[in-house]
């Protein structure tokens, strides 16, 4: 019995990161096209692109593609269970921070598996370029993440979440200020957004990943980024913001986060991958490992 | 030190160190008995010159020989007077005491001398073995030298016989005896410009003789169960036919060492031609 | 004081035959050979009957003159186990011979190889000063004889060399063979052992370094080893054989026979009478010897020149261990020495065997051997890893005495076996080379066939080595009593020669 | 009934004089091989902790007690060495590389006698064995040239490394008079307060040991090149189980830092700790940047060997409850994932006969098990829930946060990021991306190969849900060495300091979630499959825009941005400390050589200047 | 004085210099046949000193003639035999070293081509 409940409520926790992850998209897309001076397309634009994708007949190159692209999306689906939603907190023991991390890790791996297996060159090296994005960003925001660790001698998202319950001056935010500038750069790694996003360059490597993709391949990709821009916004949410009371306050706060990110994804340019990563070992390292050392010592 | 030293650097590294030697060995000496100080009481020599070994050997077995903190009492070990051509039956009946160690009391010593010398001998005709040239003849002869060699020869023979013979009575033995025998063969080469050695009987004189040692020895050992043991009765010290078997040994030794000498000579005068092919 | 006079048979025998084989020379120079090999067969057979039926310690008296008036044999555990040892050597080279040596002058070589043997035999057994100079002579003389064979000319220089460094060598040896008599009026070893303390101790150090400096010569000791990578390069390789296998045996024993019997200082290390502590000096000296021929060695491309310089390093190694001077350190040493004859003069064989079968002695020409002869690159790999101290071969053993026992020691020989270790990579490191070398399979070479004869004695060289490694008491019983006769020189050697010496 | 304790190291000797007999027919071999590991399992169900034995080795006329004790550890680490080897030779028994049997065989005996013995001498013979024995193995691989000088230069780290425990071993002999380990460690324990630098010492000289056969980082020079140029089939044994003789060798060591109260400390450690868990640290990011660049697959793995094992040494050097459970533990997940990964690098290698992984690629479509098992052993590797990969590097970074570790903490997080990276290259290299022409008839590896496979898929992923099963006897061996175990709450969960880890839940919402996302897969649009080169560049050729087809596999500069990122590392050439030590030998060998100028007058200087000296000496004395 | 220095020294001294006189020849001069006579001067030099310490003065022959006593009252009064006796043997150990010295010197000559020391080796090191 308790099984199901959960399992109905983790289906809960799914749709709704899904919903959310496209909402935040669409809206996304919105305020960069103000910012650019254009129209835009309406906010839920995202879901009607995904029901079309969806019923688009397409081409695969083998099981391994259809396996790797649907792990993408599973992957971040079953890690997504795991983070503390507001007041929807599933498994409360079992809510590590680093283990959550290493889930989402399983999706990079699939959807790198699929879009390798169809041969094509520019999605291996939108994939090499992830890869290494990915080696640029994680290392900051480890560091982050131990120093909170060590701050709330806890690794867990529910305790993290508890340790800073009682008012905005308990966040984490303003009690671990370099941390938390540190963090919101990684994010903007982890989301893919500009300066961010050579990965998907359209321009150079014909969208990178994405290059193959077709009807549902595509879907799957962009259920996949949806899910990802929740579970990241949301991680950072529970780390630095205290979580949220209810689900509502808590989309509310991911979105703030998110919001930043579209601001800085609208106005800068590109990075190059090594220009990336250099800056991300050099001035969020930096603020981490300076938040590391006020917390240590 | 390197092969292009120059030869001046060579020599003053050789003097300096040559200078350190010898004031090392100066230095030694100032502890050395001096030479008014050295007594052979106090060595093992007095047993041999005294030929009482036999008594010091049975003090030996008695715990008698050795004093306290192992000094040894050769002075105490008791002898008799030995009286020239009169004390008989001696253990060792050579008169000459050198001889007498030589050949009896250090016979060992002497077996591997004479290996030494066959040993060189086996060695020197070893690399000069190949085919024999024709004697180039360097400087003739002239007569008086042919035939005074050939002359020459026999009475250098005798005499070294002689010296072999009496090696247990006079100063002399095998090895002078050999080699006063070898420098007849030398004469012979020097004055006969086609003279060829006997090989044959080189080798059989050498062989033979060396083995006659060792069969002597090994006479010792199963007949006095002991190697090179003197087997024979000793006599009356300063006879001829005294001291047992020395004489037989330096009968041995002479010739081996003759045939040994001359035969290095031969080979070492004739020029031969190596072959490996 | 058991007396076993039979015994100089072991010395008598060869001298009877050597004398002897000119005259075979005269009915066909082949037989010589076969004469030769038998001699040393009744040797081999009797030193291992001595050794196996245990007749030691026992003495044999020469002319019926008890020690110390006269001369004697001492036929200890070390003695029986070396003279084994260089027996049964001397017995596998000769068969090696048989097959190798057919151009020449047979005749004489088979005496001067009988007559090498019994000398390196008589200078173990000896017991007296004087004699071990004259089995030294013996010994020598041949060997440079021996050296000098060959159609090569750089047998001659190497031969040379030899002989130089040698004479200077055995003329101190006999300097100071005269000090010591003329401080106790003795030639006797066991009676100069018993009271070396009662002599002038500025002398007995003079006396002690000259006759250690020329012991030296033979025991291949730096400084006084300069002639060791020529000869044995230049020597065919029988020769360089019988150098390495039995030479350099009764060279070591004489030196550590002098260093630990003749000055010893009986106590857990044993050390020696005189201002000068000999034992220690030859520890530094050995250390040296194997730094600078394991370094030596190393750049060298030719195998020859390459066993030479190790073979030099091996000694090094012997002397380290015989030199801490406790009964592990001796174990070992003896126990290295038994291994390096066995080893090297099985190494120097097959390359013998190689270089008459038209592979060159260059490292180069080693490449792929395993697919032209697999039965000659075994057995040198065998040898190889018995001198890099392989488990399941003999070196083994002895480099784990040897280290622990100076480690045991501790002090300064940690520093020395520091320095040793080091120089033992750098011989692993040229010999795993090789034998890399040897396993590779680019070789465009077709074949070899390797005659019968010499693979006999090879072939039993490899499986003792072999068998020592897996039954290490095979040799380490003997060696176990010759430490302790090494270590115990009142117990172990004067008491049996003289047992009435310390009646009082 | 202890006798049993021989047996285990001489039914290896045993079957491994049989099959080196029979080493020509190398079927023959690899059966009796394989057969000798599975009679020694069973060996091994026999024995049980606390078992001893003993005997008197007679060793120059005094007896040396050789003994055997087994405890947890060595049971421990008995089972997982055996099983996996039994399934190695099972594997080996249709391969083609040139492993020999008989040496893997004294390899087992070795093996059996390190994890059992309780003396010094018995330790170090066997040490010896596998060494040696190692090291020719090493020699028959492909690249015959390059697995000599590999070899070699095995061998010279080896030889150093024994010869380091040679001295320490009778440097204990010698304070102590005894040869037992368990005596010896007991009287380290009982000094270090007094002298805690001898104690220091003594260890070291066993460290320096470990270290070299665990690979670690000074000493790591030898790894990749051994790793690489060996049999492909013995690649798997050297990294998943011979690794781990270091591993054994520290834990048995480490128990005496407890007692170094005289040490000062950092962090809460005795700073030797300290400065292990550095070189853990070091080792580990060591590995993951030199694995980046790496063209050679089998280098590429035995980079990420080192990197696992420095891991494993930050995490033991700890020493804590969590610290050791980690570190045993991710010994354990390295040798099934990398033995793992190994063995189908084997099996690749022998299909396609190349170990570059520039001239690989596409291979997934021909060897479908053997992907899927790479697959799941690359997700291990990188820690990847619900595979066993994860929880001990989770313990790991909790042991060291525990310590306020926090930048060693960020560099392994660092290096398991970068795991991720060259993991996903090898298996993008040679499974993924376009096939090659050259590999199109290229097969599934035998039967008995995937029979292998799938059993190591199926290990993975049960030891990765049921973390128990390895978590229970772990915490015995912990409590062992006297520490508190970690609790076991069940056989699926992971107890860390800060929060559990429930590894079915994980495995039950990925399984769900996968289900969702097929039945979405399912009910949506048809696809159709079209063949790899029918793609969004089908119309070009490659050739047009400069690319040969291998560079349009794209494996040649995977992460070519990278290059640039490490290049001051690259500058630092580890290595050079070792052959700049051979170069200097080797100059210094020829210099001394020039002492030996082939004069006989300069011989005879030689002989008087040393007479001479010993002369003075004597006068000074 | 001079008495003393004679009865003491001057056999020790004759014997030292030959022994240096050999030893500067043989490790100076590079002519193989020099090095040889070197060390045949270093022997007789050596062969010298043994005989010097088997000598004291008024010391009589060892040999028993008519005349020739060789102990009074227990007291020995003959020079030293031992010595004289291993001389013996060592002179002809040096005679045969001596001739095979000369045998190599020699075939060196025929072989190299040449009596410098320095030039009898070989390329390699």
């Amino acid at each position: 019995m308790m099984f199901f409940l959960k399992l109905i409520q983790s289906i809960g926790v799914g749709a709704l990161s899904i919903s959310v992850g496209l909402l935040f998209m669409g809206i996304g897309r919105k305020i960069t096209a103000r910012i650019h001076r254009r129209y835009g397309p309406p906010a839920i634009q995202n879901f009607i692109d995904v029901f079309k994708l969806f019923s688009k007949n397409s081409i695969s190159h083998g099981f391994a593609y259809d396996l790797g692209i649907i792990a993408g999306t599973s992957a971040l689906l079953a890690a997504v269970v795991f983070l503390p939603v507001g007041q929807i907190n599933l498994f409360p023991a079992n809510s590590s921070l680093i283990m959550i991390l290493y889930l989402m890790t399983m999706a990079y791996l699939g959807m790198a598996m699929g879009v390798s297996s169809s041969g094509n060159p520019n999605a291996t090296i939108g994939i090499s370029r992830a890869l290494t994005m990915m080696m640029g960003y994680k290392v900051p925001f480890a560091a982050v993440i131990f120093s909170v660790y060590i701050f709330a001698r806890t690794g867990s998202l529910t305790n993290i979440i508890a340790a800073q319950s009682g008012g905005l001056l308990n966040w984490n935010m303003i009690r671990l200020p370099f941390g938390f500038i540190a963090a919101e750069i990684a994010l903007q790694g982890m989301l893919g957004e500009k300066p961010f996003d050579m990965a998907i360059a359209p321009a150079e490597i014909a969208s990178g990943p994405m290059v193959e993709m077709s009807g549902k391949y595509l879907g799957f990709g962009m259920l996949q980024h949806a899910v990802g821009i929740f579970l990241e916004t949301g991680i950072m949410v529970n780390l630095f913001m205290g979580g949220a009371p209810n689900v509502w306050i808590f989309v509310i706060k991911q979105f703030e986060l998110f919001f930043i990110a579209l601001l800085v994804n609208a106005i800068l340019p590109r990075f190059r991958v090594e220009e990336g990563v250099s800056f991300m070992w050099k001035i969020p390292l930096l603020l981490g490992v300076i938040q590391a050392l006020i917390v240590v010592l | 030190m390197r092969n292009d030293t120059p030869i001046l650097v060579k020599k003053i590294t050789a003097l300096s160190l040559i200078t350190i030697l010898m004031v090392g060995f100066f230095w030694a000496f100032t502890e050395m008995p001096k030479g008014s100080s050295v007594n052979v009481n106090n060595r093992v020599s007095r047993l041999y010159i005294l030929k009482n070994v036999k008594a010091a050997t049975k003090s030996l077995n008695s715990g008698n020989f050795f004093a306290k903190g192992m000094k040894p009492l050769r002075s105490d070990v008791p002898y008799s007077p030995i009286t020239f051509g009169k004390s008989a039956n001696l253990e060792d009946g050579a008169a000459n005491v050198v001889t007498s160690i030589v050949v009896d009391y250090r016979g060992f010593d002497t077996l591997g001398e004479v290996t030494v010398l066959f040993l060189a001998a086996t060695g020197v005709a070893m690399l000069f073995f190949g085919k024999r040239k024709k004697n180039i003849i360097k400087a003739q002869a002239s007569l008086i030298m042919s035939v005074g060699t050939r002359i020459a020869y026999a009475v250098i023979l005798l005499f070294g016989i002689y010296i072999f013979v009496h090696g247990h009575l006079t100063p002399g033995g095998g090895f002078p005896g050999g080699a006063v025998i070898a420098s007849g063969v030398l004469g012979l080469f020097l004055g006969n410009d086609h003279y060829e050695s006997n090989h044959l009987g080189l080798k059989l004189f050498e062989s033979l003789s060396g083995m006659a040692f060792v069969i002597i020895g090994l006479t010792g050992l199963f007949s006095v169960n002991s190697f090179l043991a003197n087997f024979l009765p000793t006599g009356v010290i300063g006879d001829l036919y005294s001291a047992g078997f020395i004489a037989l040994i330096y009968i041995a030794i002479g010739m081996k060492v003759g045939a040994e000498l001359s035969a290095v000579v031969d080979s070492m005068i004739v020029d031969t031609e190596e072959e490996w092919s | 004081m058991s007396i076993f006079n039979n015994a100089a048979l072991l010395i008598g025998v060869p001298l009877l035959f050597a004398f002897s084989i000119p005259l075979f020379g005269l009915i066909s120079k082949q037989l010589t050979k076969w004469v030769t090999l038998l001699t040393i067969s009744f040797n081999a057979t009797f030193s291992l009957y001595i050794l196996l039926a245990h007749k030691y310690p026992s003495i044999v008296v020469m002319g019926n003159w008890l020690p110390p008036f006269g001369e004697n044999l001492y036929i200890g555990p070390v003695a029986a186990l070396l003279v084994s040892l260089i027996s049964v050597m001397g017995l596998l080279i000769a068969i090696y011979n048989l097959w190798s040596i057919k151009k020449g002058d047979v005749t004489r070589f088979s005496v001067l190889f009988l007559m090498f043997t019994a000398g390196a035999s008589g200078m173990v057994l000896t017991g007296d000063i004087f004699n071990l100079f004259i089995f030294m002579e013996i010994t020598g003389i041949s060997s440079f004889a021996l050296a000098a064979y060959g159609p090569e000319k750089r047998a001659l220089g190497g031969a040379f060399k030899f002989l130089v460094v040698s004479s200077i060598g055995s003329t101190l040896y006999l300097l100071g063979v005269t000090l010591i008599y003329t401080q106790l009026g003795t030639l006797n070893i066991a009676e100069i052992a018993a009271r070396i303390n009662q002599t002038t101790p500025g002398l007995l150090t003079f006396a002690g370094v000259l006759i250690v400096s020329g012991l030296a010569v033979e025991a291949e000791l730096f400084p006084f080893n300069g002639w060791v990578p020529d000869t044995y390069t230049g020597a065919i390789n029988g020769v360089s054989a019988a150098l390495s296998g039995i030479g350099a045996v009764s060279g070591v024993y004489a030196l550590f026979r002098i260093a630990m019997t003749v000055f010893g200082k009986d106590g857990t290390y044993v050390s020696s009478y005189g201002n000068l502590n000999f034992m220690a000096v030859i520890a530094v000296l050995a250390t040296a010897t194997v730094v600078i021929g394991e370094l030596s060695a190393l750049t060298q491309k030719n195998v020859k020149k390459m066993l030479a310089y190790s073979s030099m390093a091996q000694m090094g190694l012997v002397a380290v261990g015989l030199s801490i001077g406790n009964e592990l350190g001796v174990y070992g040493g003896i126990f290295q020495l038994v291994n390096h004859s066995i080893a090297k003069t099985m190494m120097f064989l097959i390359l013998g065997v190689l270089v008459a079968s038209g592979v060159g002695e260059n490292i180069d020409d080693f490449r792929g051997l395993w697919k032209r002869s697999p039965f000659l690159s075994l057995a040198f790999s065998v040898g190889a890893f018995s001198m890099l101290g392989f488990p399941l071969f003999g070196g083994f053993w002895s480099k784990f005495a040897i280290v622990g026992a100076s480690i045991q020691r501790g002090g300064w020989y940690d520093f020395i076996i520091g320095l040793v270790l080091f120089a033992s990579i750098v011989e692993a490191f040229y010999y795993l080379r090789i034998v890399g070398y040897m396993f590779s399979s680019d070789s465009k070479f077709p074949k070899l066939k390797t005659p019968w004869t010499p693979t006999i004695p090879i072939f039993i060289l490899a499986v003792s080595i072999i068998a020592i490694g897996v039954f290490p008491q095979i040799v380490g019983t003997f060696s176990a009593q010759a430490a302790s006769e090494f270590t115990h020189k009142m117990s172990g050697y004067v008491l049996n020669v003289i047992p009435t010496i310390a009646a009082h | 009934m202890n006798s049993n304790l021989i047996w285990l190291v001489f039914t290896p000797l045993i079957g491994s004089a049989i099959a080196a007999i029979l080493y020509n027919y190398k079927f023959l071999d690899r059966l009796i091989t394989f057969s000798t590991f599975a009679i020694t399992l069973f060996l091994v169900f026999g024995t049980h902790v606390g078992q001893t034995y003993s005997m008197n080795l007679n060793f120059m006329g005094r007896m040396i007690p050789l003994s055997w004790n087994v405890t947890h550890l060595s049971i421990f680490m008995l089972y997982i060495s055996i099983v996996f080897g039994t399934i190695l030779t099972f594997y080996s028994l249709m391969d083609r590389s040139r492993m020999k049997g008989f040496l893997l065989l004294l390899i087992l005996a070795a093996n059996n006698w390190i994890f059992t013995t309780n003396d010094m001498v018995g330790f170090f013979f066997a040490w010896e064995l596998m060494g040696w024995a190692s090291i020719v193995s090493v020699l028959g691989g492909r690249k015959e040239r390059k697995s000599r000088h590999a070899a070699l230069y095995y061998a010279l780290m080896s030889i150093g490394g024994s010869y380091s425990m040679f001295f320490g071993l009778f440097t204990l002999w010698r304070l102590t008079g005894s040869f037992s380990i368990s005596s010896n460690l007991a009287y380290l324990s009982s000094i270090v307060g007094v002298h805690p630098w001898w104690v220091l010492g003594i260890v070291s000289l066993f460290f320096v040991t470990f270290m070299i056969k665990a690979g670690i980082f000074p000493f790591h020079t030898w790894v990749p090149m051994a790793y690489a140029y060996a049999p492909d089939t013995f690649t798997p044994f050297l990294s998943a189980v011979m690794s781990k003789y270091g591993i054994y060798g520290m834990l048995l060591f480490l128990p005496i830092s407890l007692m170094e109260k005289g040490m000062p400390t950092v962090f809460g450690l005795p700073w030797v700790n300290y400065i292990f868990v550095w070189i853990g640290v070091i080792t580990a990011v060591l590995g993951t940047v030199l694995a980046f660049f790496q063209d050679d697959v089998k280098k590429l793995f035995a980079y990420s060997s080192l990197s696992n094992l420095g891991y494993i040494v930050a995490a033991i050097s700890l020493f804590t409850s969590v610290g050791v459970t980690a570190g045993i533990y991710h010994a354990f997940n390295h040798l099934l994932f990398k033995g793992a990964l190994f063995i189908t690098l084997a099996a690749v290698i022998s299909r396609s006969g190349t170990s570059k992984l520039s001239e690989m690629g596409g291979l997934w479509k021909k060897m479908p098990v053997t992907f899927f098992t790479f697959f799941i052993g690359i997700a291990s590797a990188a820690g990847i829930p619900p595979f066993n990969g994860f929880g001990s590097k989770w313990l790991i970074y909790q042991s060291m946060i525990k310590q306020h570790l926090l930048f060693a903490t960020i560099l392994l997080f660092l290096a398991s990021t970068g795991a991720f990276l060259y993991l996903f290259k090898a298996f993008h290299s040679i499974f993924l991306g376009q096939l090659s022409h050259n590999y199109d008839n290229v097969k599934e590896v035998p039967v008995i190969g995937q029979i292998v496979e799938y059993l190591l898929m199926f290990a993975m992923i049960f030891f990765g849900i049921q973390p128990g099963y390895i978590l229970r006897p772990v915490g015995l061996i912990v409590k062992s060495v006297g520490l508190n175990p970690l609790a076991v709450m069940g056989n699926g969960y992971v107890t860390g300091m800060f929060s559990n880890v429930d590894m079915p839940l994980i495995g039950w919402s990925l399984a769900i979630s996968f289900v969702f996302g097929f039945i979405l897969f399912f009910i949506s649009a048809k696809h159709k499959y079209v063949s790899q080169e029918d793609n969004y560049t089908a119309g070009q050729i490659p050739q047009d825009w400069g690319l040969t087809p291998e560079t349009y596999q794209f494996s040649w500069k995977f992460y070519e941005p990278m290059e640039k990122l490490f290049a001051p590392f690259y500058r630092i050439k580890i290595d050079g400390f070792f052959r700049g030590l051979g170069d200097w030998t080797r100059i210094t060998g020829s210099a001394v050589k020039q002492v030996f100028v082939g004069n006989a007058q300069i011989y005879t200087l030689f002989a008087v200047v040393g007479l001479i000296i010993l002369v003075i000496a004597g006068w000074v004395a | 004085m001079m008495q003393e220095f004679l009865q003491n020294y001057v056999y020790l001294i004759g014997s030292m210099s030959l022994i240096g006189i050999g030893l500067y020849i043989t490790l100076t001069d590079e002519n193989i046949f020099k090095i040889i006579v070197g060390l045949n001067i270093i022997e007789s030099g050596t062969n010298l000193f043994m005989v010097a310490i088997a000598w004291y003065p008024k010391a009589v022959m060892p040999i028993y003639t008519l005349t020739n006593k060789l102990s009074i009252n227990g007291k020995v009064i003959a020079a030293d035999p031992l010595p004289q006796s291993l001389v013996l043997t060592a002179i002809v150990i040096g005679l045969g070293t001596t001739a095979l010295a000369l045998t190599i010197g020699i075939k060196i000559f025929e072989k190299y081509g040449t009596l410098d020391v320095r030039k009898i080796k070989e390329a390699g090191r």
